[in-house]
């Protein structure tokens, strides 16, 4: 299986490489631009589990380790391997 | 979104805000008015513990707060001493333990955050920072996870600001399991001429908000740190700020720019309760009154209430009042580094603090009952009930050692005594060219640009021994730091304190508190060393389990020439090795009974301050007459652990040593012992006869112990091997043992 | 001789590196503001400083490299001029392309500062022509993306056109794994650009280059600057 | 418009954050993930600007300063905003 998992920071937090981001798209004159959060990309290559683990077993790992839920959101896809 | 006008107050919504029905009615009553809910927000933050002081406030008035070089002393956003030559040193340590137990990454950046704000505010350039950190114990499930993110935390935040991280300490108790204490302080240069406050003077005068905008950031971050832990701080989470060093660096450089103009009148930053704080401090040091528009505030998220924009912990925020008609001058430089701006209010006559949001009055409140009218609580205090358990060590179960070798490596490899290398590497100490003593030694030393002098800085707290005996344990904290400062080759001029302590309701508690208190007052009276700043920080518990008190103390001293800079290791071959001081046979509170046998117990070591200040001073001044070659502190793990960390912390060259010692007291003690007042030195041969005639003028106790040389660490007592160890062995241990347990 | 040390908002070694040039050794420096669209015909030498220019968000350099003064560092390199970069100044300098590779998080996942050895492998730099050759530095590091990465083609032609100038290396001068403090490719701490006039380093020369510490190792590469733009004058 | 945009390593390069990671998963028990990619993730909020325009000034953007191209790689996606 493969995930791909998406990490935000939550709604109303602080993003401060987007706004440093943003700044500078602006100074390049992208200025149709006018919001941009940054974040985090994971994927995983997943042996010998059922999606339905996978998801289990993913939405773990988040919670425990690539998310700092008390600021960070996260969601993610399970597929299987092309 | 919180916090309407029309929302009902009710005697749950006062308590939900940290204001007993008492506190509020006695609002209400001085006010001769029903305060509207953005009101009550207010009080709940300024009066909570975290800006009122108002468990402490009584007690703090013990501590010494005065001296001919002080030139602020507590009150403002940080204490001011006068080092001569035109130049003042600004310093305070803070503490910001409960939004890094939440989030330590970020708690613990946006502590370096606010403590740098505190500095520069006063338009003083930040040249150092060092941070008190308290981890539960190494084994503890959680204690990996929040060391790696406090200390990550503090290396961004310092690192990216470029202000150099020179020293700090870290210990491991299983006391704070439940509550990590993360106190930061930072030091700032100024010329002793131009100190800025945070006053809101002169009727007419825009005030202006600059730096980033506001969110909802942390909302009740000031009320959060004022209340004990609770399964429910979970829900509290997202009030955790993020903090963005970047935008920070920005700020100072923007602030000392601004301040070489002769139209700042004052500022000060946003720190726990925000706009309000700032707002209703400026107008309450000045005896004026602020208008403020809040629809001018820049902001980052749309629809906020009065309530939130008030009550916001956003970071990197200033309010700066200047001369009346320099608006423009101000935003033009804000714009120049790219920080956000905007004239929000004007300094009135009245004291009295009126809000507007798009012209519509929400707040109209005086300044001063705000600010000064929460009542000093004088708390009940009772000794507590532990101590009559712990405080004699049953010996008949320890027997003497008859070798030395397991217990010393047992120490070396120990958390609380194994090198610091793994933390403190983490930080950039060297940037902007000052540091000399980095860290690694006992204080770190950093040069004034501009004059032959130098700066000493240390930060100390012995928690077993404040436990033990809160009294003396924070004497030893003063002691233990002025200690570490004679060593470096400096002389005390002006302490901070960070005050952790857990719930004041407590009489227990407040027992400690006022016993450590006292302590610290008396120590700092007898060491003439006045208290300039600090901060307390109560509620450090969680269901119910106190951490040790913990009065955090750092000592700032003044080496008159840079050239007496000394460090704590051996440097030649053949120097004779000294002890000044004396040893006792004392085991209470010590690592050894810890580490080796587990136990707390006992009293902590005996401290004589008449012969702590000689042995200081005597110290200095062979240091000040080039007659030593090293100093190091005795202090965690006695005198064989100081041997050992002279003989293995040369950066290039490690040295070996043979000691022959002759005592009466048990082995142990002479070498685990944790004995007050010792410091061990390194002396050249042919200064032997000068440094002993100098102790014995001085009455201080002197022994010539050994000499530095080989590849081992040879101890001998009463003629009789007690410790043979090769040194690269030991040095192994010592260096590697910190990554087992957090890496 | 005249300096100018480029200062980017969030460059924090740029008081360092300007201390050493003007009160060290007390060359003609000038503060340049990265808003600036200043002249620099009149330069001999630019310092990028290190630090954490526009915070380092996104990838240490990548936004500086779009300031306007870069224009103009960019046309100055061109044209042979003397560009040193150090640590997040040799960042902008591979972000702009003036210097081949990348450079990315230390594999150590930390922050690391402390005074690592470096071996000079080129001496005839000049950058490192006050250095012997194969002679062993002891600078400072202070960074968290300083990994030196580069194909093995890039790799290649680093090596034949000799632009490889420092090695981590351990104090003997032995250059292996064991002495690399951040998992740069082949030990790399500093390279030269092809026609030799750009210099990217990692390691922080002007933190060991003041007399107020024993190590002035850092000098040397301040000296050699000197030494190639105006010969003679250090004699 | 909004564009979702991915930035990963490049093969080749390695990935030292994803190093990382994966070792912290198999020392929590997470032996099934057998490969791990670390990257970056953007959301841009883009106003006034067709599918069309958005893709040309997304790779542009990315080209020059989402992605450093020696050693990353990018992919987006551009929807219409919900
Ligand atoms: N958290 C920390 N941050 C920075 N430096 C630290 C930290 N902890 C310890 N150090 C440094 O490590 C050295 C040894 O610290 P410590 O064991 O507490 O010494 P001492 O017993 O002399 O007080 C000191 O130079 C100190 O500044
Ligand atoms: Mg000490």
């Amino acid at each position: 299986m493969k995930a791909k998992i998406y990490i935000t920071f939550k709604d109303g937090v602080l993003d401060p490489q987007g706004k440093a981001v943003h700044h500078a798209l602006k100074d390049l004159g992208y200025n149709e631009v006018s919001g941009i959060q940054m974040g985090k990309y994971l994927e995983l290559t997943m042996d010998g589990v059922s999606r339905e683990e996978a998801e289990i077993r993913v939405t773990e790992m988040c919670e425990k380790l690539f998310a700092n839920t008390v600021i960070e959101s996260y969601r993610f896809t399970i597929e299987p391997e092309e | 979104m919180i916090g309407s006008n029309s929302i009902a107050i009710t005697p749950d919504i006062v308590r939900q805000h940290g204001l007993t029905l008492e506190e509020f009615g006695r609002i209400e009553d001085l006010l001769g008015r029903e305060l509207n809910f953005t009101e009550l927000g207010i009080f709940s933050v300024m009066w909570s513990e975290h800006c009122s002081y108002k468990s402490s406030r009584y007690y703090l008035k013990k501590l010494p707060t005065t001296g001919p070089r002080v030139l602020q002393g507590p009150g403002e956003n940080a204490g001011v001493v006068d080092i001569g030559d035109g130049i003042a040193a600004v310093f305070k340590i803070e503490s910001h333990n409960h939004p890094s137990f939440i989030e330590p990454r970020q708690g613990a950046a946006t502590g370096v955050g606010g403590i740098l704000r505190d500095i520069f505010t006063m338009g003083a350039r930040p040249i150092a920072l060092m941070n008190s950190l308290r981890f539960g114990a190494s084994d503890h499930p959680r204690t990996r996870f929040l060391v790696n993110g406090v200390v990550e935390g503090i290396s961004n935040y310092g690192n990216c600001t470029g202000v150099p991280t020179v020293g700090g300490e870290i210990y491991f108790d299983s006391c704070y399991n439940g509550n990590i204490l993360v106190n930061v302080f930072c030091l700032g240069l100024i010329p002793s001429d131009k100190i800025f406050l945070g006053n809101a003077s002169g009727v007419g005068n825009p005030v202006i908000y600059f730096g980033s905008k506001t969110g909802r950031d942390g909302i009740h971050g000031a009320s959060m740190a004022s209340s004990e832990f609770d399964e429910s701080s979970e829900e509290k989470r997202p009030t955790v700020q993020v903090g963005d060093p970047f935008a920070e660096k920005l700020l100072i450089e923007a602030c000392l720019e601004l301040m070489k103009e002769d139209w700042v009148v004052g500022i000060q930053d946003m720190g726990a309760a925000g706009l309000t704080c700032s707002t209703f401090e400026m107008a309450g040091r000045a005896g004026t009154g602020i208008d403020l528009e809040l629809s001018k505030v820049p902001m980052r998220e749309a629809g906020m209430t009065p309530y939130e924009t008030l009550l916001s912990e956003s970071q990197e925020r200033m309010l700066v009042v200047v001369r009346k008609g320099m608006e423009k001058e101000a935003l033009a430089l804000f714009d120049k580094w790219d920080l956000d701006s905007g004239v929000v209010g004007e300094v009135t006559d009245k004291p009295v603090v009126r809000i507007f949001d798009n012209g519509n009055p929400v707040v109209n409140l005086p300044v001063e009952l705000v600010v000064d009218g929460a009542l000093d609580l004088k708390r009940p205090t009772k000794k507590p009930e532990y101590l009559k358990e712990v405080d004699h060590v049953k010996l008949d179960s320890i027997l003497e050692p008859t070798r030395g070798e397991t217990i010393l490596k047992d120490l070396l490899a120990s958390p609380n005594i194994t090198n610091k290398h793994w933390v403190y590497e983490q930080y950039d100490s060297m940037v902007r060219l000052n540091t000399l003593g980095l860290p690694g030694s006992d204080a770190a030393v950093l040069r004034v640009k501009g004059s032959k002098k130098a700066l000493a800085l240390s930060v100390d707290c012995n928690s077993r021994y404040c436990y033990l005996d809160p009294f003396r344990g924070a004497q030893i904290a003063v002691a233990e730091c002025a200690r570490n400062i004679a060593c470096s080759g400096g002389e005390p001029i002006g302490l901070t304190n960070c005050l952790n302590f857990g719930n004041p309701e407590n009489p227990e508690i407040m027992w400690q508190f006022e016993q450590a208190v006292s302590g610290m007052g008396e120590a700092c009276k007898f060491f003439d060393i006045p208290v300039v700043s600090g901060n307390v920080s109560l509620y450090n518990e969680t269901l119910g389990e106190a951490i040790y008190p913990t009065p955090t103390v750092a000592v700032v001293g003044l080496l008159e020439d840079r050239s007496y800079h000394t460090t704590q290791w051996f440097k030649e071959d053949g120097d004779l090795i000294g002890l000044i001081g004396l040893t006792m046979e004392e085991f209470g509170g010590s690592e050894y009974l810890k580490i080796i046998y587990d136990r707390v117990e006992g009293k902590p070591p005996r401290l004589d301050l008449h012969l702590a200040k000689s042995v200081n001073k005597l110290c200095l001044e062979l240091i000040q007459q080039k007659l030593l070659t090293s100093a190091h502190d005795c202090s965690e793990g006695g005198l064989a652990i100081a041997l050992a960390e002279s003989c293995m912390s040369h950066p290039l060259n490690p040295k070996g040593a043979t000691l022959g010692l002759d005592s009466t007291v048990r082995n142990d003690a002479l070498l685990f012992g944790e004995s007050q007042s010792r410091i061990l030195i390194s002396l050249s041969a042919k200064n032997r006869l000068a440094v002993e005639e100098k102790a014995k003028a001085m009455e201080v106790p002197f022994t010539v112990i050994g000499n530095v040389g080989g590849d081992a660490l040879v101890v001998n007592v009463n003629g009789k091997e007690f410790i043979r160890e090769e040194i690269s062995s030991l040095k192994q241990l010592w260096l590697g043992a910190l990554e087992t347990y957090v890496g | 001789m005249k300096c100018g040390v480029v200062v980017f908002p969030g460059s924090n070694c740029d008081h360092d590196c300007y201390h050493i040039l003007k009160h060290v050794f007390e060359l003609d420096t000038e503060w340049i503001w990265h808003k600036d669209d200043v002249d620099l015909s009149g330069f001999d030498l630019i310092v990028l400083p290190g630090g954490y220019s526009y915070g380092d968000y996104l990838r240490a350099g990548a936004i500086a490299q779009f300031s306007s003064v870069m224009k103009k560092v960019i046309e100055f390199a061109n044209s042979g001029r003397m560009v040193l970069g150090i640590c997040n100044g040799f960042q902008v300098l591979v972000e702009s392309g003036l210097l081949p590779g990348a450079l990315i998080q230390n594999h150590t996942q930390k922050f690391i500062c402390k005074t690592v050895s470096v071996r000079v492998e080129n001496a005839s730099t000049p950058f490192s022509c006050e250095c012997l050759e194969k002679s062993v530095l002891n600078i400072p590091i202070a960074h968290h993306q300083g990994s030196y990465f580069i194909d093995i083609d890039g790799l290649n032609q680093l090596i034949d056109n000799e632009q490889i100038v420092f090695r981590y290396s351990g104090c003997e001068g032995e250059v292996t794994g064991l002495y690399n403090p951040n998992g740069s490719v082949d030990n790399i701490a500093g390279i030269v650009n092809e026609n030799k006039n750009v210099m990217g380093l990692m390691p922080h020369p002007e933190r060991c280059a003041d007399p107020a510490w024993p190590n002035l190792d850092g000098q040397l590469i301040f000296k050699s600057m000197i030494q190639s733009l105006q010969p003679g004058i250090l004699l």
